[in-house]
């Protein structure tokens, strides 16, 4: 089974339910779906997935895009600039 | 986009100059400019607010808030466009954000300035966090 | 309107600075402010425009623009609005008309901003006098 | 038969085909249009009152109004300015 080191980054509310900004993630994840699903199970963020989007080193990417090893992985809470 | 030009829309530490962002819209060829300026207002929702601080994921802003402009200067026959966007502590009475567009005519100038500030708000990764006289705080996820 | 409040639409013989006419527009619950331009253009219906003037007949002219600015003030849930245009001689790249205004939420701030160009263009006796680098001058009266 | 002193006003290109910015006239015209179709048939002016509007002393009028005496009486070409 292939495993991979991400760095996960949270914000603003999704910041404070985890408790933290960044974290370091050892996972086994087919998808970053998967990898949203099991870090919400562990802290209770308040986010269903389908309200999020996710980013990948600073460009967004596809839930269902496969974890790359090294990674820097964002969940975007829904935004509220301007 | 060339990397030695200037970005179209920044982020921004500290309260910003506009004028020198104006002026570089400035243009012969355009005869329009329409502008927008988000500012803190004392209120939100009925309750009185007090202050609040932006926090922004930078890099992924940048990046998202460059593709909203280039999608302007696509769809619209626009000269020129910038939009800059506070993060961190901001009191009210302060600017938020501000767009400008420079166009040959004013229909294109305000459907891009338009354009921009609507898909900003909607697309860049700023969260507002706003703190009320009554002494609550709350994140905005609308 | 009172008659000791300032005028909001005025005509200027001079470059005029916009910085305290937005300033005069802040307003704490005002989350919106839009605003646009006209500048002088280098070219008017694919000819070189190298300069023009604007005529007014400014007792009408005020008494226009003003109502313009109340009818604005009406229609749309603005805090407040001001327009300044521009007389006599004007070089390209210059300043011409100004609109500011400011609103709780944009959607008024667009709307309303849009309103007063349009209706400033389509019913304030000013009248543009273009000279062109070809040696031809013009009145237009669209 | 009623005669009124005016005061005219004219503006832009109007002005130029009248050669003048402003003139005195002794009318008995019954209404504004009357006033207008006389002076541009003297001086050959090159609007036909239906693009023309016409002010007194500083606000819109109707055409179908009455001349008053010592008013001013401004047509107005069609406009172009911002």
């Amino acid at each position: 089974m292939r495993s991979v080191r991400l760095t996960v980054l949270y914000f603003a509310s999704l910041r404070e339910a985890a408790g933290r900004a960044e974290e370091t993630v050892q996972t086994d994840a087919a998808s970053l779906r998967e990898v949203y699903e099991h870090l919400q199970a562990c802290h209770g963020l308040p986010f269903p997935v389908e309200r999020l989007r996710v980013a990948v080193d600073g460009a967004f990417a596809r839930w269902e895009d496969a974890p790359q090893t090294g990674s820097e992985v964002a969940f975007i809470p829904p935004v509220s600039g301007g | 986009m060339h990397s030695d030009m200037p970005p179209r829309f920044r982020l921004a530490a500290e309260d910003f100059d506009i004028a020198p962002l104006r002026g570089a819209l400035l243009d012969d060829r355009a005869g329009g400019y329409a502008s927008f300026e988000g500012w803190v207002r004392d209120h939100h929702q009925g309750r009185a607010v007090s202050g609040l601080f932006y926090e922004a994921y930078p890099a992924l802003a940048e990046r998202e808030g460059e593709a909203v402009i280039a999608e302007a200067l696509e769809r619209f026959e626009i000269v020129d466009a910038c939009c800059v966007h506070r993060y961190g502590e901001l009191r009210v009475g302060e600017l938020a954000v501000w767009v400008g567009v420079s166009a040959a005519h004013r229909d294109a100038a305000f459907g891009a300035c338009r354009y921009i500030i609507d898909e900003v708000k909607a697309r860049v990764p700023i969260w507002k966090h706003e703190r009320y006289l009554d002494g609550g705080v709350g994140w905005l996820h609308p």
